[in-house]
């Protein structure tokens, strides 16, 4: 994790931002609330230690530093695939960093930074299944395949299925649909390859991916749709961190111990 | 027997008539008590007893006919009925302590906050009015820790610290341990005795002839005999009134 | 206890105490051998007694051990701070409620003698008009799941541009659902006292508020006591309904703990133990306070000892009542 | 307000489903809660001492932990809740268009933690009979069983209703929790689904979702005062 | 007052002795009744008197001491307590009519259930025992319809059906409304008179007057006097139980 927190460039007013900026407020404020995940390993994950490790953590820390706010006044606040978009019109929170893919419809309510990952939708299934070895496999209108309310790959697999209330369950959180396999209620999860990865490192025993990813899931930042400066802010602490290695440091140090490629950055998408 | 001072009547009923439902619990019923009268209701059970002394301080409004107290009719709603009541004392079959407030609160409560008197002043008056009753020394008990008998005569106090101008008791006795049905008339005739307006349904015999100026007999919600008590039990009129006699008497 | 069998039962014999002894001794036999084949052996099969499972949370050693119970205690704050703010509250909105529906009750009867016609009228409309809006909130917000109403708070009120902690959000949705049913319990209660404690209250000239607030509800709370204690038990198992809104209750803890250590079956078991061991005490505490108050030192002994049926009702919907 | 005329269906179908989670988890809970309360009452102190057990267990514990014992406990032990694949029952999970055990794991849970209710509504009504009836059956010369059967249970079942009918209240509302643990398409389901999945604006899907359960609530909440007052009436 | 007859008595206490908790409510009681005797029990409230009469059929075990039924000690449990009960009648201050079953079922379980008898040749008993009490026209009516004297005959003719060697009566009457209290009485004393033994707990000082054979005086768990009624309100021994009638003879 970032043990460099709260070292220089951080305090109110030691950084100065234009005057009535979202970064201004934050960094007067001297406290941010930020929307993550809270149970996928590798991305966002909260542990025994009570705060949330991964990824993503990772990178809303690189901005909140940017920010000039320590790492400790930050409020992780849980926001479940589904939930989103709300807790970021509504202000819940000032941004969500949730292995959260960015497409057209979700840019009709919120705007991205990003992105600053390309993951892409994958299937876990047992470590013995052969059966299953892509999308197609649910065809035949015979397995089951869980997913999570209100993510993209839950919308995409129903292209896949052949009867979709009999094929595919839902739950709020990804840990629901490992339980789930791992049970053998449902024959696979399918959601973004980072994820099922992290699972997987945990549990080598019992999961393994089935086939190649299927779709891109290219990682952004949700902010509120009208904060273009913020949004730019945030493009631009994320060029810096992909040139100056805390990008790369901030992979090593989480995802990248379950195997998954990082690749080169990403361009970032100003819009 | 007292004297009954003379002048216009405190209680009226005139053509009083009330139902419950398809019940005709009072049926055309006329009567008037004098200051310092004592009347006794008696009659069978369901006979329209205790509704009639309800209706007296309105707790059971009434379907027609017209009730007067003190020369006024009686007020329908609001702060008018709550003085009436506050002047007509009432003591209940079952005591009806506030069983949350000692003895001595429950007598002082109305005159505190009903006619807003001086806490202290009323706590002397209410002493006093316990000691009468015989139970100055558990002022500061809750109604649960006292007897059937004690619990209905600090009713009673509890009645007379309002300083009403007339008192209702309905079937004062009949919940009580017959040991303590003395205690509790013994008090009552001593009120009689003093000038009291007094309305009380009983079964009490002993009490009617020897306390009471006039006995009122109920028959089916109709007041059937009316009559001083000395004539009424030699020679009740009604066949009614008559077989009652026999029923209650005899054991 | 004693006294239920009492009812159902003799005092049993000797012979009957030997038979019941001998069926004690079959009965705990085959309860072991049940509990063995039916639970101990399917969980051993499982590994499900093994100490990586078990150790961090029982183990004091355990190297998880005090962060476990660290996260644990922070859950169990959380869900008390919750249950407490949701009670408070809830205790607050329904005593107002149940003194407004009271005092609307005499109110529709009145006919406002004495003021001008029109206003009369209009005081009437009113007091109609209010207690039939009371009535219907009242039967929406009982029949409704209280996840639901949860859940639609955590959604409705940032939808109306209102946003708090999740904390509030579990809390309104809670106090909305339990402070009508405090109401209408403590409305039971009022209406449940013997009538003559109002009758006595009117003959020395209270008016119907006084009678209320002095006489009415004081006795309903000592004598709806226990039935108030049941409803903090209701109260405290709800907050494990803010998993649903992702409030870091002990429940929800319970599941980022098993995140990372994969011990499910032991995770719930310590935090059902935890549930059961408060609540049970709480219960607990509502029988004594029951027992007491029918043993009737300062109340009224006859409405303690029979509680009036709507009040039974009510606690029963109380303590079966929405989780 | 178009979204309750255009997934009018959606709405019935979450109310029909949550309709027979309802009905199958009722029928089970009185069984189960009947045989508890037998246990409860019965005169060998350790079956005594399991219902009291079974009861003190479930009314303490959250059904949200139960749930999450039932759909994640009972899947870690290897278990689908196949032994509820009954000839008849099947069929109904079948129909439903779904053999996904989470309908059985719901079921399990709400059937678990009602049980604990209905043995105490049941036992309530026991304790409801006066005991002085069981008292003049004694003195009578009637033997125990002779005194449930002619005496007790005939009256302790009037007083059961309503008490039990609280309980299946109560249920009704319970199950919506069912929604949050892997059940699809039930009315808390539907809830969650059409408002943070679909985006439907959320005051008409409350409207609909909150009709879909006064439906059921308040109906018998109403038939249950109306038996109360004529009980209370007769006494 | 009926004839006593001689020979071994029927209901024999033997130093019994009975406590609640802490509380001594039998405090070493001996007592015995002869057959076709009639005996009146009185005492202040809380003194034992219901407990007594209780522990005669096994509703309350006592915890020394012995008690003997028509020459056998009572049996503890099972079949041979049901069958001692069926052969002593127990009538409740509170009718305790089983309320599900109309007045000639009340009357017909008995005979039918435990006896096994026939269900026709009991009915034809059961309608003449209550034609008897008085309330034949009642029979098929549910407990609540009828008036607390009909349901305390009806009561009496329940108990009198398993044709006992004994009736318990625990305070018959002050239950009931005063017009119901000579109609119950009545029914007891033409059963005194046939020469039933009779253990009568109650306050009608006529009905131990006239109808009982012996007075038992109770207070405090301890049977205080037993003498013959007329002895017994003539000239009481005891202080307490002179105390206890001038208060209860009084008014
Ligand atoms: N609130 C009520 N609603 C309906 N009927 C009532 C009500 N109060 C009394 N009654 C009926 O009115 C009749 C007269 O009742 P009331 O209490 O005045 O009789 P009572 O002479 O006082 O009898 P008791 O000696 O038993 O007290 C009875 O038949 C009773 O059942
Ligand atoms: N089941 C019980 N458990 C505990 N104490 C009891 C029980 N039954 C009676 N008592 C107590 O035993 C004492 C004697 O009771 P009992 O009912 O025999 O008196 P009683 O003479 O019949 O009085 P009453 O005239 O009031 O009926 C009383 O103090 C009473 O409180
Ligand atoms: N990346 C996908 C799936 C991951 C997730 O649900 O968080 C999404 O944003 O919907
Ligand atoms: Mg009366
Ligand atoms: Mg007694």
């Amino acid at each position: 994790g970032g043990d460099d927190g709260s070292s220089e460039g951080t305090g109110a007013g030691s950084k100065s931002f234009a005057a009535g900026s979202t970064m201004e407020r934050l960094n007067k404020a001297q406290a941010i609330k930020i929307g993550t995940k809270f149970d996928q390993p590798g991305f966002g994950q909260k542990g025994l230690s009570g705060k949330p490790e991964g990824f993503d953590v990772e990178v809303a820390k690189i901005i909140v530093k940017e920010l000039g706010i320590p790492e400790d006044k930050i409020e992780w606040v849980e926001a479940p695939s589904k939930v989103r978009e709300d807790v970021i019109v509504n202000g819940t929170v000032d941004l969500v960093a949730a292995t959260y893919t960015i497409n057209d419809k979700r840019k009709e309510r919120i705007a991205f930074a990003g992105p600053y990952y390309e993951a892409g939708q994958n299937i876990m299934v047992k470590k013995d299944d052969t059966a299953i070895t892509g999308p197609d496999s649910f065809k035949d209108g015979t397995k089951k395949v869980c997913s999570v309310t209100g993510s993209t790959p839950a919308e995409t697999i129903k292209q896949y299925v052949k009867d979709v209330a009999t094929q595919l369950v839902l739950f709020d959180t990804y840990d629901k649909c490992r339980d789930a396999l791992k049970g053998g209620q449902v024959d696979a999860v399918t959601t973004d390859n980072v994820i099922l990865l992290g699972y997987i490192a945990k549990d080598e025993a019992s999961f393994k991916l089935a086939g190649d990813n299927f779709t891109k899931e290219p990682y952004g930042i949700g902010v509120k749709k009208e904060d273009t400066d913020f949004r730019n802010f945030i493009n631009d602490t994320l060029e810096k961190a992909f040139n100056d290695g805390s990008w790369k440091k901030a992979w090593d140090d989480t995802a990248g111990k379950f195997g998954a490629e990082l690749g080169a950055a990403p361009t970032v998408n100003r819009y | 027997m007292n004297d009954v001072t003379t002048g216009e009547p405190l209680i009226v009923l005139d053509s009083v008539n009330k139902w419950f439902g398809p019940l005709h619990v009072l049926d055309d019923v006329s009567l008037s008590v004098g200051r310092g009268e004592v009347v006794v209701v008696i009659g069978p059970s369901g006979s329209g007893k205790s509704t009639l002394c309800r209706t007296i301080n309105r707790l059971e409004p009434i379907n027609s006919g017209t009730i007067t107290f003190d020369g006024q009719p009686l007020p329908a709603e609001g702060k008018a009925l709550a003085k009436l009541r506050s002047e007509v004392g009432m003591v209940f079959q079952s005591f009806n302590l506030f069983a949350h407030k000692t003895i001595l609160e429950n007598v002082t409560l109305g005159p505190v906050k009903v006619r807003k008197e001086k806490p202290a002043a009323v706590r002397e008056r209410a002493l006093a009015l316990l000691d009468r009753v015989g139970i100055a020394n558990q002022a500061d008990k809750f109604p649960a820790q006292l007897s059937g008998g004690q619990q209905q005569r600090a009713a009673i106090a509890r009645a007379l610290a309002m300083q009403p101008k007339a008192m209702l008791f309905d079937e004062p006795t009949s919940a009580l341990d017959p040991e303590m049905v003395g205690e509790v008339l013994e008090v009552m005739t001593s009120l009689a005795s003093e000038g009291m307006t007094m309305v009380v349904v009983t079964h009490e015999m002993g009490f009617a002839r020897h306390a009471a100026n006039r006995v009122i007999f109920m028959a089916d919600g109709q007041l059937v005999e009316d009559a001083p008590p000395a004539e009424f039990f030699a020679n009740p009129r009604s066949a009614r009134a008559k077989d009652f006699l026999s029923k209650i008497l005899t054991h | 206890m004693s006294r239920q069998t009492s009812v159902l039962y003799d005092v049993p014999g000797p012979r009957q105490r030997r038979i019941t002894l001998v069926s004690s001794v079959a009965a705990t036999l085959l309860l072991l051998v049940g509990a063995y084949f039916l639970i101990y052996r399917p969980l051993d099969d499982k590994g499900q007694f093994s100490m990586e499972l078990w150790g961090p949370l029982i183990d004091p050693s355990n190297e998880n051990f005090s962060q476990v119970w660290d996260r644990l205690g922070l859950g169990l704050k959380n869900t008390l701070i919750a249950a407490v703010l949701a009670i408070v509250s809830s205790l607050v909105v329904g005593t107002l409620l149940a003194v407004l529906r009271i005092q609307l009750k005499s109110l529709t009867r009145r006919r406002f003698v004495g003021f001008a016609t029109p206003l009369a009228y209009l005081l009437r409309g009113l007091s109609v008009l209010l207690s039939a809006v009371t009535r219907v909130c009242v039967e929406v917000f009982r029949g409704l799941p209280v996840v639901i109403t949860i859940f639609f708070v955590a959604r409705g009120f940032p939808e109306f541009g209102v946003s708090f902690d999740t904390l509030w959000y579990l809390v309104i949705g809670l106090t909305i659902y339990n402070s009508v049913v405090i109401g209408e319990i403590l409305r039971s209660g009022m209406e449940g006292l013997p009538g003559g404690q109002a009758e006595a209250a009117a003959a020395i000239g209270l008016s119907p508020l006084q009678s209320t607030r002095m006489i009415l509800l004081p006795q309903a709370f000592r004598i709806m006591l226990p039935a108030l204690i049941s409803q903090l038990v209701v109260v405290l198992k709800d907050t494990s309904l803010g998993f649903i809104i992702s409030y870091e209750e002990t429940l929800n803890i319970g599941k980022q703990v098993i995140g990372v250590l994969e011990n499910p079956i032991q995770v719930y078991v310590v935090i059902a133990v935890l549930f059961i061991a408060v609540n049970y005490s709480l219960s607990k505490l509502a029988q004594y306070v029951q027992h007491r108050l029918s043993r009737g030192r300062k109340t009224a002994g006859t409405p303690a000892q029979n509680p009036p049926p709507a009040a039974l009702m009510s606690q029963a919907e109380g303590a079966g009542g929405p989780i | 307000m178009n979204v309750l005329i255009d997934k009018f269906d959606v709405f019935a179908g979450g109310f029909w489903l949550t309709l027979q989670i309802c009905l199958l988890a009722a029928i089970g809970a009185l069984l189960l809660g009947a045989v508890v309360a037998v246990l409860r009452i019965s005169p060998v102190p350790p079956l005594r001492a399991v219902g009291t057990a079974y009861v003190n267990i479930f009314r303490n514990m959250p059904l949200t932990v139960v749930m999450f014992f039932a759909a994640f406990g009972l899947p870690a032990l290897g278990s689908n809740a196949d032994f509820l694949r009954l000839p008849g029952l099947d069929a109904v999970f079948n129909r439903l268009g779904t053999d996904l055990p989470y309908f059985r794991f719901a079921l399990i849970a709400l059937v678990l933690y009602t049980a604990a209710f209905v043995c105490e509504a049941l036992r309530s009504g026991v304790n409801a009979v006066p005991p002085g009836q069981a008292e003049a059956a004694r003195s009578l010369g009637l033997t125990f069983s002779q005194n449930l059967r002619h005496v007790v249970l005939p009256q302790s079942w009037k007083a059961s209703v309503v008490p039990l009918g609280s309980v299946i209240i109560a249920m009704i509302k319970n199950s919506a929790l069912a929604g949050f643990f892997g059940v699809v398409g039930d009315l808390a389901q539907t809830a969650d689904q059409l408002t943070s999945a679909e985006g439907f604006a959320f005051v008409p899907v409350a409207i609909g979702i909150s009709i879909g359960y006064l439906i059921m609530t308040v109906p018998l909440g109403a038939l249950l005062d109306r038996i109360e007052k004529r009980q209370a009436v007769a006494r």
